[in-house]
């Protein structure tokens, strides 16, 4: 999806510029999650003239990325867009880029939440262990007591482990008598869909059931209108991600929520705010951003079912997405 | 075959009396049993039944017995072919990917080329033994070693999947809703059934046709099958054409099942590790030249039975692998221990 | 039938190199239509190089191989039994994880469509056993647990029991015990006085080859350098050949020796 | 060893002029290169850095080596582990598992017991060799088959991980910081030091000593080694004893180099899914009795070569695999057709 | 040195099931101080199972062995090497993927430590080869790159060349080429008239036996049914035993037929 010119008109306002390229280092190169980030790094690009290359690890293998990193440096990228998944590992190489004049900003991750793990200019994202803590958040306001399962695929891994975590901590800081287990699905789906489909056999009166990944999600969908369970005592039921199972399942009551972590904004950011950096020549630093997370509900699920859109990811065609009437609001 | 038993020698044993009618029918029954080779791991899959059943009385419930059944059956197929390319001496990595395209071929037909349901499947299935073929080409005609060929294959259809698809599930194709799908996966029973057919076929394929003889042959001594004449290229290319279309018939199956197309069906090289684990427990050789599909069926049965055991018994997650990978390696070593004993025990 | 003058074999300036090593330089040979020929030779001297040229499983560099008249060029093993020619190898090729009586058919199985026949493979196999007087408790046992005289019995019958016209038998009795090589040997001369097959045997043990070969040759130097009817010739005189061989080869080594280490 | 040339035959080969002096010297070099079955790889390795440094004219910078040597260096480590365990016939899938818990077992030692340092680092090790030596013992004692006792104590260690560490990273201990880092690690060539290093030893140890000669043996003929008198049951668990180690040291070297303790260091199959495709790259048999540690080495520089020279020119993730695919495919075609020419041309 | 009055080795009442196939009833068997004893049989007889317990491979289900008039429970090959027993199996037991010289020194490497000596294996591989009259152009070639009687050879060379003081070969001469088979005969006898080596022999060439044997035993029905000197027997009567053997079986098997078959 790079722009195939080979250096850079003037585009709008801004001034004729070097072709820059802009590097995004990804913990999960190949997740769906990050289909519509690409799009907007992509669709930004465009806009300024410049390119952009994502690299990094498919399986949040840390030392993958650290040399992706690296490799950038060494290629001479213009900016470095950076998923900080670990507290340390890229505090080296983030220092490194910034020694060599390479602006480095992290999206989607930014280290722990006492420490962000490096000395990059900025975040522009919205936490993982934040929005497992908003998922949690939202749950606690079905349910005071029983029993919530919080699905995983792959435990351990960066993308996903700090939201089962932050979710887990939401339960905790409640003081609720609930108990809550994270359980293991898989990276392959279809694993996944039998393992919450035995989980909930050996648990019938479970009260809660709430997924950190996008397969996950979908599966605990299929899985609750399968035995209907909200006619058994399932209170809540939630997670993350628009896969198309997931939004119909969100319309037809078998999930409450699903969160919109808008990912086209963590790739549309980042690159403008890299090129803002290189344009004023460093005076317009980069800002901490926070891209923030958005609940699908029935009530506004309607749209992301209607519509294919390039930013949820769902299609490929730029284009105009109307909508009318009032904006929902508190 | 060839796990027989040897009969008393000639050279004077000395015979116990025959027993009585009724006994000996029984006993002639246990023998025959016992005599296969799949029959330790068969009563390790009846032993983690009891205990689990034991452990909480859902387990043998219709509900959770299909669902055992649909985490069992995908593997299993890819399993199947799995051990004939590892009989005849070759492995393939790259199975998981076509199990991923293969949904995504059908949605590319049906889909933008507007072809119909049926013939869409197919081609999805003729794609998948074109990529076999390739594989076996490589493999055999440029002698590069299967399991390098099939990593570059894994990578090359994985970079296929994610350029097309822009790693973004899809819905099942409109035209093969109701009834395709009912048959092809989404019926409660639909996998096991179609997994069971192919187990059947194949096994009769391995124990009882020339194919399998041959299989047997090129894999247990590739110099002694090319001197009797048999042409090890067409068996190996043939058994990786086998894999690679019922990893695609697998993929298509999972697809109809969990009701989506996505990038994500076989987890990459999981559902390929998992076949091969299944395999191995059955008794397959990774060396080649010996192995029984029944055998994989069952090595697939006892894992997915730990795998939904211990969900059944709510076991979280970061312990879950701990337990896990306890209950394999005792499992397996009960495994071992009851072979031992079968051959033993032998009359 | 009466043997016709054709030949059956004929092979011509066939030269075989394995990288640096010269195995086979000139090899000229015949075998006569329903003659059983002889060839004996050194260890290492190119016997079953020359076995494997003529099975189609090794490509000669050089030289032409002549069936019937016919110049054929053996594209495979496969090929060279289409043309009649069936092969016992001194490696037996022998599959261990089949059983004896799916080794003794290999690639050669009793099919009824679509499945094996393993009823009549199993009957034929405990019979063609018991006619070379080898005891074998049960044909349904893996051939990895047998003897090494057993291995070795069923690759012949393999061989011995299709119906090829030319039977190329390398040391067939290498493992045999004196009773079941004596039976074999009777199976050979039973197949020679049909007159439909054409023979030849490799064998190390010289009053077993003077007593059913027709002819003898002599492999040495990757070439044929003895050739006479078995009625010609006598195990001391075979024997002689061979030692006397070795007794100048040994005496030159020895005085290059001497000349490159002064 | 066991892959050089017969001398030519005194039946008369006709024997071309013996060339001069210089040239004859250079023959023989080159010979003598050409003789070594690593060469080919080699020559795939040095032309895909033809090909990228005419790409990109960063690819030969130090700072560009200097990342391949990081990439390559781990892995390689692993990979000649690997090497020596399939080449005695067997498999080790959890290497990867010890390689992650490796630093934490550091980190427990140091943290929580206040183990000094090095003690610290080499209990690690210990342990690691236990995990070995059991792999090893259900293995051979226990007759069960490498690939299931490996599946089962990957999925033992990654519980016992991922329990005792909550599935966390932390930070590198204390008293490792300074010099014991920068050595074992974080120095920009401290891992490709000791891969160097360990490459040389071990291929040493398997083409020079009777440890060597013995873990040939009993992977290429397990009966005749054990008619022989070769003990295979102490050749096989010392080998998995071998793998186990430098499994944990590669882990040790990457938590220091990436300066975290991090439970996905291995990417749970990663490693050794890597480490064997540098292996059977390198020549390598999966079936046993063959293999050479040098060409696993460069099988792992040219998967590396590949992964950061097309980062370098900017490939982006999905159209990566696509590119790559077709990379590992052609140049181990070129392998294939370079070694046959190898083969052929020997004088 | 003169040969002891003890028996190098002494076997008794040993016995050897497969499953439900006994190979070995009771064996009864001794070996004295520097006798050459040639043990024969029909192929599946058993011959190479008894080597295989006395080399430590198997396990006897009953009886015992006494080596030097000591009792030992055989744990394994190495055990049995220790205690000064070497054996030639009849499948040779080379690694194909090693070379010849590694092959002959397999498990019995010369060190220089921590390394191999290869060049001392080397120089003394080609020593042996040729005093066995066993043509190899190279011995760092692999084995699997050899002719049958040349692997052979080698094997031969591995036990024949160790400092064993009891040899057991097992069919040591199936694939040799006249001239080597004669001067491994040779070797045997050298052996021999040192005294200091007791060596068992199976063979199917009874001339072969007979040159170099002194006693003679017959292995028939897992039992030791005939043990005669050499002097005492001919290839003749031994041929008899056997086929005798074979005869009666026949026709009691004929009249087992009748008996079943009405
Ligand atoms: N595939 C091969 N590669 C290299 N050399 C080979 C190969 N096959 C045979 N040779 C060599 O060719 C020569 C002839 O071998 P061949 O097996 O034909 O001998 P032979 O006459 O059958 O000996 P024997 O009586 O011992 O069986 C030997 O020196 C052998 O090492
Ligand atoms: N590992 C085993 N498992 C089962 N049966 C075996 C095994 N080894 C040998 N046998 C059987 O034991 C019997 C004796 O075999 P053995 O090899 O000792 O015979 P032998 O006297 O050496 O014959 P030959 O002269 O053919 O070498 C045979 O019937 C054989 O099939
Ligand atoms: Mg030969
Ligand atoms: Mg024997």
């Amino acid at each position: 999806g790079e722009d195939q010119a080979t250096s850079a008109d003037a585009f709008g306002n801004f001034p004729k510029t070097p072709k820059w390229k802009f590097v995004f280092v990804c913990h999960v190169t190949t997740n769906p999650f990050f289909t519509p980030t690409q799009y907007g790094a992509e669709d930004a690009c465009k806009l300024i003239g410049a390119e952009y290359q994502w690299t990094g690890s498919v399986n949040s293998v840390v030392a993958e990325m650290v040399d992706a990193t690296n490799t950038a440096i060494s290629s001479g990228a213009d900016g470095i867009a950076l998923a900080v998944v670990d507290k340390a590992a890229f505090r080296g190489p983030v220092d490194k880029a910034l020694d060599a004049g390479i602006p480095v900003v992290s999206y989607n991750a930014d280290g722990a939440r006492d420490d962000v793990g490096s000395n990059r200019l900025a975040y522009i994202g919205q936490g993982l262990y934040e929005s497992g803590y908003a998922l949690g958040q939202r749950a606690l306001t079905q349910i005071d007591s029983g029993e919530v399962a919080g699905f995983i695929a792959t435990p351990g891994q960066l993308n996903i482990q700090p939201r089962i975590d932050g979710a887990q901590q939401a339960f905790k800081d409640s003081g609720k008598p609930i108990t809550f287990t994270p359980v293991a699905t898989n990276a392959d789906v279809t694993q996944g869909l039998s393992i919450i489909d035995a989980y909930v056999q050996g648990h019938q009166n479970v009260a809660g059931l709430l997924a950190v990944d996008a397969g996950s999600t979908q599966s605990v969908g299929q899985v609750v209108g399968k035995y209907k369970l909200r006619d058994k005592g399932l209170k809540v039921a939630g997670g993350f991600d628009l896969v198309p199972e997931t939004l119909a399942a969100v319309k037809s009551g078998d999930l409450d929520y699903t969160i919109d972590q808008q990912p086209y904004l963590q790739g549309f950011l980042p690159v403008f705010a890299l090129y803002l950096y290189k344009l004023s020549g460093g005076l317009i630093s980069p800002t901490q951003t926070n891209t923030g997370l958005l609940f699908v509900t029935k009530d506004n699920v309607d749209p992301y079912q209607n519509s294919k859109t390039r930013y949820e990811g769902s299609d490929t065609a730029p284009k105009l997405v109307e909508r009318s009437g009032p904006i929902a609001h508190e | 075959m060839s796990d027989t038993i040897a009969s008393p020698a000639a050279t004077g044993a000395d015979q116990p009396e025959p027993p009585r009618p009724a006994r000996r029918v029984l006993r002639t029954a246990t023998d025959a049993f016992l005599r296969r080779r799949e029959a330790s791991v068969l009563l390790v899959a009846i032993g983690l039944v009891v205990y689990f059943q034991a452990s909480t009385p859902i387990f043998l419930t219709t509900d959770n017995l299909r669902n055992i059944a649909q985490a069992t059956a995908p593997t299993a197929i890819v399993a199947v072919g799995i051990v004939l390319l590892l009989v005849s001496g070759e492995i393939d990595v790259s199975v998981g990917m076509v199990a991923a395209l293969a949904p995504y071929l059908m949605h590319y037909a049906i889909d933008l080329y507007s072809i119909p349901a049926i013939p869409a499947i197919l081609l999805a299935l003729v794609i998948a033994a074109g990529i076999g073929f390739v594989n076996g080409f490589i493999t055999i005609r440029l002698k590069v070693p299967s399991f390098v060929t099939t990593l570059g294959t894994f990578y090359l259809l994985y970079g296929v999947l994610l350029t097309t698809s822009h790693a973004y599930p899809v819905a099942i194709p409109e035209p093969t809703k109701g009834n395709i799908q009912t048959w092809l996966g989404a019926g409660d029973w639909a996998t096991l059934a179609w997994c069971l057919l192919v187990v059947a076929i194949f096994h009769i394929v391995l124990t009882q046709t020339r194919w399998g003889l041959h299989t047997i042959s090129v894999g247990g001594n590739p110099l002694g099958a090319t001197e009797a004449g048999i042409r090890a290229t067409r068996v190996k290319t043939g058994n990786f054409m086998i894999v690679s279309v019922l990893g695609a018939f697998a993929g298509l199956l999972e697809a109809f099942r969990i009701n989506s197309i996505d990038p994500n069906i076989g987890g990459g090289t999981r559902i390929t590790f998992t076949a091969i684990a299944a395999a191995v427990i059955g008794g397959t050789a990774l060396a080649g030249g010996s192995g029984t599909v029944i055998g994989a069926l069952l090595g697939m049965l006892v894992l997915a039975e730990l795998q939904n055991g211990f969900n059944l018994l709510g076991i979280s997650a970061n312990s879950f692998f701990l337990i896990q990978g306890i209950a394999i390696l005792a499992s397996m070593i009960a495994n071992q221990y009851l072979s031992r004993l079968r051959r033993a025990g032998r009359t | 039938m009466e043997a016709a003058p054709t030949q059956a074999l004929r092979v011509e300036n066939i030269a075989k190199r394995f990288g640096a090593l010269t195995a086979l330089r000139d090899v000229n040979l015949h075998l006569n239509q329903g003659e059983v020929l002889g060839l004996i030779g050194d260890n290492g001297a190119g016997k079953s190089t020359l076995i494997k040229i003529l099975s189609g499983f090794h490509k000669p560099d050089e030289g032409r191989i002549l069936v019937e008249g016919e110049e054929v060029a053996l594209r495979s093993v496969e090929h060279a039994r289409q043309v009649g020619i069936d092969t016992v190898y001194q490696d037996l090729a022998l599959v261990n994880e089949l059983s004896v009586y799916h080794n003794m058919f290999l690639n050669r199985e009793k099919i009824r469509w679509p499945l094996l026949n393993n009823r009549l493979m199993r009957r034929l196999a405990k019979q063609h056993l018991d006619d070379m007087g080898v005891n074998i408790q049960d044909v349904t046992v893996e051939v990895a647990k047998l003897s090494g005289g057993q291995r070795q019995a069923i690759a012949v019958a393999r061989s011995v029991y299709s119906d090829a016209r030319i039977l190329l038998l390398d040391e067939p009795l290498a493992a045999m015990g004196a009773k079941e090589g004596t039976l074999i040997l009777d199976l050979i001369s039973d197949l020679k006085a049909r007159g439909t097959v054409s023979i030849i045997i490799i064998a190390h043990n010289y009053a077993q080859v003077l007593q059913v070969c027709d002819r003898v040759n002599v492999l040495q130097h990757g070439e044929i350098t003895f050739d006479k009817p078995t009625s010609q010739t006598s195990q001391q005189e075979l024997t002689d050949l061979v030692v006397a061989e070795y007794r100048a080869g040994r005496a030159a080594r020895a005085a290059n020796n001497r000349r490159s280490n002064p």
